[in-house]
């Protein structure tokens, strides 16, 4: 089996990273974006193994836990406030949230 | 003696500070007694000085009285090489020129302030009338004695605030605010090329004090060096300003605004002469610069024209005299120009006296007739206020040079100077041959008009009976008549002029018979102001007239090329364009600002997609730099 | 292999960490929120006795993860510092809340534990851990108060973009592992792959995206938008968390990491000079824009928001330096400035929760406090209380880099850093920033003595505030340390000198 | 130790008067009065019983601040700083009578500040350390802010604001400036130091020097201030308070030309005459746009902000003719103006005071009720215009006849604004003082007859002996 080029693995990642991006951007259901927020933790994932298989060390891998990690203390959080949200606006759009400007 | 020279502003500088420190609280008699007391120790001052110079020995009395300041450039090796003394001191220095200068000032001065005391009587701010009079006195007492120019300009500018002041005396009359203002900045655009010319003469010579100078410069320069031109021009600048001559002649007939004391003494007697004395005063760079004496003596030739063409068409009694004081101001520098710098200076005296009992008297006249100046509301003053019109014969038939006065003996000898000298010559002696006949004429204009025919007004006559008032106009009348005897050796003063030239014999017959001429013109010319009936006449309306009583035309050009500019420009500019220009970024950081602030929408997608522009940004940054290395 | 010295090094992050759990203990034994306040500030101040010794050591490697020297020693008694004022004023400001606060407290913990593994890793792994601990706790403090009517709305804002912001961070680090084989800051030679043919490109955009993710916590432009609406939305001390300790952490392990990478470009395997510019331009953006944003604001904590921009962008002029014999001094110009920043900061937001509490204590605000303090409510402060006015008066000044205060010794030796780099622009750059800054400082300062329309609209009987002795006694102190260090810096700049 | 004491004495004082103002209404100003004579005298005491000869600077204090800059605390004088500090003093005592009936509220903190702002001008004339200089420069501004900020007039606060950017970031250009001198001075010597002195003995390469002399000249031109960054004075001077107006025209932009002459002329000899054809061009604009705005004023206060902008021309364009003459008329121009300026504030304010209006339009006659101030208005008008026998002549004579061996065109421009502000003063005068009288105001009080009485006596000594000041500085070589 032919080693994956890591060049191939970075521009996967970096396509993922870009749709869980362009995810958070256009998205205005707060669930949705907070699922584009997986997508781009996971297209890092991505990334950190490519590259740990590369250099053939754990070090990606152990990143790739931490990155895991993160991403579920963020969902957590961030579906506690989601349903704050819901509570106060009885609604789960983004754009309502914007009563700071200046 | 030297105590004495000391002493002599001191008197009336005294009593103007009792004068201006205490007030309306003096009482008329008080305030008298102080400013008529001071001119009068002043004047016997004067008259011992005088006394002492010409009959016992110097020729010179100098007294120092503290260094001002020092001009030294602090290099003192070359200075001490150079000779050069450069320090400015408050010192006196009393000559011949200055010595008649003390005289007429304090001489005149007292006479005039004398008269003032009763003119003024009624005045609510008498004291603060008496204390400017006197401090004028001051500054021109310094002007005349200092011994060099910087201490003269201070007198120079110290009499221009006080004429400032005095024409701007009656301060609740727009009128004469803006006289008095028109002729303190006029004066002041001539003080500024005096200045430079100050700068000048310090540049090169290094040394301002006048009698220093004057050697220095006729043993380093030439007979029509640059700098002495220069210099010379300038100095004329000033003396033009003050003098009232062309192109810087406008202020003075608006300057009769003042009381007339003001006019007689300061427009008149004193201060306007102070150009002839400056110039008289520095012959020695003029002498260097012959192209400058010949502008003087044309300048001097075409105020003399100008100002009698003027005076011919005025209205106003005191603004006559006015034109009048210019046009014999004419010629004096007609004089000076010539070279002939002691006759110059003996008009400028005869001129002081005669021209003060004129304005004094036509006061006396004005005060009688409750303030009325316009001649043609006057008529038929001779039967009515004989003594005025007496002594008002006496100051016009000296100012016309009938023989035998003493305008006479001034001004022939004025003409006689000009047909051979080398700055004038005969062009310019037909110029002073037709003012003398145009000074005849409005004369005799002003004359027929107010005292001749009948009178044009209704109301009775206020006559201030003082013995004090008469008395002083009766001096200055034998004055007028007699000073033409007095005779001044200038010798040490002036270079001896070398008449080496024998003038044409008819010229003197000429120079005596034009005033009897223009006496007979207008005998015939104006026979209807002479034996008017009533009140039908009335001053003439052509646009010719009104262009010679607007002083031909030079207000109008000044106002049009001068002030309006100037005014302009200040109103366009009133918020500052530095300002406006610097305030501009302060709008540009607010538009800045609004912009920025409208980005912040508090939309968290745009905020989102903003990190990703930022992004992009930044990686098109890196892929431009990568890409140009 | 652990020695005592790598424990002893360490022993303040222990402490913490202990502590921590401690905490955790203490509310399962008995919610209290005078106890746990009490016992976090115990934790801090153990902490800051254990992080004394640490001033006098030589760097040393705790493991690949962490390295521990006189600088991140520093940086950790700013940290701990702010941290305890935050405590003591937490408490002020909790307990005009009804509920009891204790994860507050937690949260609070995490935070400086976060931040004080930030300053001392040296390795991405530990920057990630360090940077996610302070981010998640902070993302919990910023949304806390929920009866606040800008909670949800703060907090998703943080949530969101500071998650986006670490992705494009770690996203980075990835790229940068694809090239160098090696999580450590520090490069080591011969670890390079040679298989892309532009390495460095790569290097290069990892770099990018690792610096996008510090720019957005140090609020540099074009990633400050969230700045403003947090600082404005958070309850005022989780704003001062924000202000200090986050902006500290971040800066001093940019620093880090950023000197350690001039060994890279040593190498030649990273162009420095391209990066440089990039910074350049984000600094001068930052400066500008952050003191032009600020110029017409009202509410006085977005104004320190945009206010930090601009000392953010100011700050990055030390990242300038170019040759390492001048990291030394570049270090004590980041220290003695981020100092300055902290104190400044801290003073202010002391001033806004002191007034604030007093406020809602004089009118009788119920449970919600209101935390949109405009410049308005200021006015006239100086007669009212001069105590509170002379602090804010001191920090506005400090922060806008007049002479009296510790803002102008950091300016000066920004400006000296920037000198001795040559760095025309930016010099240009800071001083229009600062005349810009200028401004709105100056209104702050001018509405403290404003007359006319503060007495009409505050009714006679609070227009004096009083302040109980411990708060007046706290915001003098601050004054005074504020006073004392700007006229005689000398004292600081010793130590900074000495590190 | 000596200024020392002064400084603190000057804040200490005011601390008093601040803290004694709550205690008992009406003790600020007798305190700071009274310390302010004390503390004059104590000056002139020490200066005069010291004994030396201040032709050179003498360092009095040298004491080390900030060590990891080499940044010392050091003070030292000439004849230069004590005649600027003189005049300091005279104008503090001015001030705090001028503010006697004027300020009511808030008086404590007022007295505070004024003390405070000439305590920083005074340090601003002894400071040597390049570092302490720009630090006093900056904390003289703090209480002059304030001043205008918290008593002026109606648009005081955008006054205030534009005064503090203006000089704020010039200063900071400076601040520049001084850093790179300092770093120079590392790369010659190897030592880092901010010492005036030891700057005077560095070799400073001319490309440098042009950059590094600009820094400075920038800063010190806002301040004296010359066209075109001249335009936060008139809007300081007219919203200031009386006293205010007084202390900036009469000593803060003297800081600037205090700061052209030691840091700009004598640190960069080569520099600034290769720049002197530039400054004197810009003096002479000065001097005629200066003239040319006074004029075109409606506002009294405004139009004596102008007036001194012309006047500081006359400096900028002396101290660059590089002649000594020159030098010699710029110093005794900044006493003139120091005190003709204030002169003129002062009565600005003491009509602002009766009829509550600026506008010379609400102006006229005064001479009528007031004759006594319509004198004092004369003389000070004259004193603008530059009249012989009063200090400003000698200024102006000295300043243009030694400029003008040097650069006689620019001198004859110059000239020009001798009859400019005749007519400016003489609008001053006429429009306030003359005309048809408007309203009936009270004369001058005993107080302000001290005021302006002794402000004239100072003009008149100094018009017509000028060596009181000049044999100070005469020996001075460019």
């Amino acid at each position: 089996m032919t080693a994956i080029p890591l060049a191939h693995v970075l521009m996967l990642a970096s396509i993922l990273f870009a749709i869980g991006f362009m995810g958070v951007i256009v998205r205005k259901n707060t669930l949705f974006m907070l699922m584009s927020l997986e997508v781009m933790l996971n297209a890092v994932g991505v990334a950190f193994i490519g590259a740990g298989s590369y250099w053939q060390q754990a070090d990606g891998q152990v990143m790739f836990i931490l990155i895991l990690t993160l991403a579920a203390a963020e969902v957590a959080v961030g579906l506690a406030l989601l349903i704050r949200l819901q509570h106060k606006y009885q609604s789960l759009d983004i754009d309502k949230l914007n009563s700071m400007q200046g | 003696m030297e105590l004495i020279l000391t002493y002599l502003p001191f008197y009336p500088l005294i009593s103007f500070l009792i004068l201006i420190s205490f007030g309306k609280r003096l009482s008329w008699q008080l305030a008298s007694f102080f400013s008529v007391g001071a001119m009068a120790l002043s004047a016997i001052s004067s008259g011992v000085l005088v006394y002492h110079l010409t009959h016992i020995d110097a020729s010179v009395i100098t007294v120092h009285l503290w260094e001002w300041f020092n001009l030294s450039t602090g290099d003192s090796a070359s200075e001490i090489l150079s000779g050069v003394n450069s320090t400015v001191n408050i010192s006196f220095y009393l000559d011949a020129l200055s010595a008649v200068m003390i005289s007429v000032v304090s001489g005149i001065g007292f006479l005039i302030h004398l008269f003032a005391a009763v003119y003024m009587k009624e005045d609510e701010n008498f004291s603060r009338f008496m204390a400017y009079m006197n401090l004028f006195i001051v500054a021109m007492l310094i002007l005349v004695l200092a011994d060099n120019l910087v201490l003269l300009y201070l007198g120079w500018e110290g009499v221009g605030l006080c004429s400032f002041l005095l024409i701007g005396f009656w301060y609740q009359d727009k009128a004469n605010v803006k006289a008095a203002r028109k002729a303190f900045i006029v004066t002041r655009i001539g003080d500024t090329a005096m200045a430079i010319g100050l700068f000048m003469l310090f540049k090169t010579l290094g040394q301002l004090n006048i009698a220093d100078l004057t050697q220095t410069a006729q043993q380093t320069w030439e007979v029509g060096n640059e700098s002495a031109y220069w210099i010379a021009l300038l100095l004329l600048g000033g003396a033009v300003g003050k003098s009232a001559q062309l192109p810087l002649q406008t202020w003075l007939p608006d300057a009769m605004a003042g009381p007339t004391p003001v006019s007689a003494l300061i427009h008149a007697a004193t201060m306007v002469t102070a150009g002839v004395y400056l110039i008289a005063r520095m012959h020695g760079i003029f002498l260097l610069a012959p192209e400058v004496m010949q502008y003087v003596a044309w300048l001097g030739a075409s105020t003399l024209l100008l100002a009698a063409f003027a005076a011919l068409a005025q209205t106003d009694i005191k603004r006559v005299l006015a034109y009048s004081t210019m046009s014999q101001i004419g010629y004096m520098m007609l004089a000076l120009g010539a070279g002939a710098w002691s006759t110059g200076v003996f008009h400028l005296m005869t001129h002081a006296f005669f021209k003060a009992l004129l304005f004094l008297t036509a006061g006396a006249v004005i005060l009688a007739l409750h303030h009325q100046q316009d001649l043609f509301k006057m008529g038929g003053l001779l039967k009515k206020l004989p003594v005025e019109s007496a002594l008002f014969i006496i100051g016009l038939i000296c100012l016309v040079a009938l023989p035998g006065t003493s305008g006479f003996f001034s001004k022939e000898a004025i003409i006689g100077s000009l047909w051979s000298s080398s700055t004038a010559g005969p062009a310019l002696w037909w110029c002073a041959i037709l003012g003398a006949l145009l000074t005849s004429i409005y004369s005799c204009r002003l004359f027929f008009l107010a005292f001749l025919g009948e009178s044009r007004f209704q109301t009775s006559l206020h006559v201030e009976d003082s013995k004090l008032l008469r008395l002083s106009l009766i001096i200055l009348a034998i004055l007028s008549l007699f000073g033409g005897l007095i005779s001044i050796d200038f010798d040490t003063v002036f270079p001896v002029s070398l008449s080496a030239h024998q003038d044409p014999s008819w010229l003197h017959t000429v120079a005596i018979l034009t005033p009897f001429v223009g006496i007979a013109f207008s005998w015939f010319y104006f026979s209807s102001y002479r034996k008017n009936q009533g009140d039908n006449i009335t001053a003439s309306s052509s646009s010719l007239v009104i262009f010679c009583r607007n002083g031909l035309g030079f207000d109008w050009l000044y106002q049009w090329c001068l002030i309006k500019p100037y005014c302009a420009l200040a109103r366009l500019n009133r918020r500052d364009m530095f300002d406006q220009l610097i305030m501009f970024n302060a709008w540009y950081v607010k538009m800045l600002h609004e912009t920025l602030s409208a980005s912040q929408t508090g939309n968290l997608r745009w905020y989102a997609a903003a990190i990703g522009l930022g992004l992009v940004g930044l990686f098109t940054v890196i892929m431009v730099g990568v890409g140009s290395i | 292999m652990i020695t005592n010295m790598m424990i002893q090094s360490i022993l303040p992050q222990l402490i913490i960490a202990f502590g921590l759990v401690l905490s955790m203990l203490l509310i399962a034994w008995q919610r209290s929120q005078r106890m746990i306040q009490f016992l976090t500030l115990i934790i801090f101040i153990i902490a800051l006795v254990a992080n004394v010794p640490i001033f006098t050591i030589d760097a040393i490697q705790v493991t690949s993860l962490l390295k521990v020297d006189s600088y991140s020693a520093f940086t950790f008694m700013l940290i701990g510092l702010s941290g305890v004022v935050v405590t003591l004023l937490s408490g002020k400001y909790l307990r005009t809340q009804t509920e009891v606060h204790d994860e507050y407290y937690l949260l609070l913990q995490l935070v400086i534990l976060g931040a004080s593994i930030l300053v001392v890793s040296d390795h991405f792994a530990s920057l990630f851990l360090g940077f996610e601990l302070l981010s998640i706790a902070l993302v919990g403090l910023v949304g806390y108060i929920r009866e606040d009517k800008y909670s949800v709305e703060t907090g998703f804002k943080y949530l969101i973009l500071s998650a986006t912001a670490s992705s494009f961070m770690l996203l980075g680090i990835a790229f940068i592992y694809s090239q160098t084989g090696d999580l450590s800051f520090v490069y080591h030679t011969g670890l390079v792959s040679g298989d892309l043919p532009q390495a460095s490109v790569v290097l290069l955009v990892g770099s990018l995206l690792f610096f996008i993710g510090i720019a957005f916590k140090l609020s540099l432009v074009p990633f400050h938008f969230w700045t403003p609406d947090v600082y404005q939305g958070s309850s005022t001390p989780v704003t001062m968390i924000l202000a200090t300790i986050s902006k500290v952490a971040m800066f001093t392990v940019l620093m880090k990491y950023w000197f350690s990478w001039l060994s890279y470009s040593e190498a030649g395997l990273f162009d420095h000079d391209i990066f440089m510019k990039l910074l350049s331009i984000i600094a001068m953006l930052s400066m500008v824009f952050g003191n032009s944003l600020a110029l017409m604001q009202t509410n006085i904590k977005r104004l320190l928001g945009y206010s930090s921009i601009a000392h953010m962008g100011y700050i990055l002029i030390i990242l300038m330096v170019t040759s390492s014999q001048s990291i030394n001094f570049a270090w004590q110009s980041a220290l003695f400035y981020l100092a300055a920043y902290v104190l400044a900061s801290l003073s202010i937001f002391t001033v806004l929760i002191v007034y604030s509490s007093q406020n809602s204590l004089a009118i009788n605000k119920s449970s919600s406090t209101d935390d949109d303090i405009t410049i308005s409510d200021w006015n006239g402060l100086f007669w009212r209380n001069k105590t509170l006015a002379c602090l804010v008066i001191l920090s506005v000044l400090s922060l806008a880099g007049i002479p009296l205060t510790m803002g102008f010794i950091g300016k000066f030796y920004l400006l000296t850093v920037a000198t001795q780099g040559e760095l025309w622009w930016l010099i240009g750059a800071l001083i229009i920033g600062s005349g810009i800054g200028l401004f709105y400082y100056l209104r702050i300062i001018f509405a403290l003595f404003n007359t006319e329309t503060s007495e009409s609209s505050v009714s006679e009987n609070n227009w004096k505030i009083e302040l109980p002795v411990t708060n007046h006694l706290f915001i003098v102190v601050l004054a005074v340390v504020g006073l004392f260090f700007g006229i005689f810096p000398d004292m600081v700049t010793r130590l900074i000198g000495s590190l | 130790m000596m200024l020392t004491i002064v400084m603190l004495g000057l804040l200490a004082a005011g601390g008093l008067a601040w803290y004694f103002e709550s205690v008992k209404a009406q003790s600020a100003r007798w305190i700071s009065l009274f310390s302010v004579l004390g503390l004059a005298t104590f000056f002139a005491v020490s200066i005069i019983s010291s004994g030396s000869d201040y032709s050179q600077l003498n360092v009095l204090v040298r004491v080390p601040w900030i060590s990891a800059f080499n940044i010392e605390y050091a003070l030292a004088i000439d004849y230069l700083s004590i005649i600027l500090m003189s005049l300091t003093f005279f104008l503090a005592l001015i001030c705090i009578l001028v503010s006697w009936q004027e300020i009511q509220t808030k008086a404590g903190f007022y007295y505070f500040n004024l003390l405070a702002a000439i305590a920083g001008i005074i340090g601003v004339f002894c400071a040597v350390d390049l570092f302490l200089f720009f630090f006093f420069w900056e904390v003289m501004l703090l209480p002059m802010t304030a001043i205008i900020a918290i008593w002026g007039h109606e648009k005081r606060h955008f006054a205030a604001i534009k005064f503090f950017i203006f000089t704020q970031v010039s200063s900071l250009l400076m601040l520049v400036a001084i850093i790179a001198m300092a770093y120079l001075h590392y790369d010659q010597t190897g030592l880092i130091s901010f010492f005036y002195q030891d700057w005077l003995l560095l070799d400073i390469p001319l490309d440098m020097a042009r950059y590094l002399m600009f820094g400075f000249f920038i800063a010190f031109a806002v301040k004296l201030p010359s066209v075109p960054v001249h335009s936060w004075l008139p809007d300081a001077h007219t919203q200031a308070p009386t006293a205010g107006s007084v202390l900036l025209a009469g000593v803060l932009l003297k800081t600037g030309a205090y700061g052209l002459i030691r840091f700009v002329i004598f640190l960069f000899p080569e520099a600034s005459q290769e720049f002197a054809p530039i400054a004197m061009t810009l003096g002479v604009v000065s001097i005629l746009y200066g003239a040319k705005m006074a004029f075109a004023q409606q506002d009294s206060k405004r139009l004596v902000a102008y007036s001194s902008i012309s006047h500081m021309g006359f400096v900028m364009l002396a101290l660059f003719a590089f002649n000594t003459l020159a030098y010699q008329g710029a110093v005794i121009t900044l006493v003139a103006h120091g005190i003709s300026s204030a002169a003129l504030f002062a009565l600005a304010g003491m009509i602002y005071n009766r009829i509550h209006s600026r506008n010379l339009k609400d102006m006229g006659g005064f001479w009528h009720s007031a004759p006594r101030m319509g004198g004092f208005a004369l003389a000070f008008a004259g004193a603008a215009f530059g009249l012989p026998g009063l200090a400003n002549f000698v200024g102006e004579f000295l300043s243009l006849a030694g400029a003008f061996q040097i650069a006689p065109v620019f001198v004859i421009f110059a000239a020009f604004g001798l009859i400019g502000s005749a007519i400016y003063g003489m609008m001053l005068f006429q429009t306030s003082f003359q005309g048809p009288p408007t309203t009936v105001v009270n004369d001058l009080s005993s107080r302000e007859l001290l005021i302006v009485g002794s402000l004239f006596i100072l003009l008149v000594f100094f018009g017509l002996y000028p060596n009181a000041v000049l044999q100070y500085v005469q020996g001075v070589q460019l």
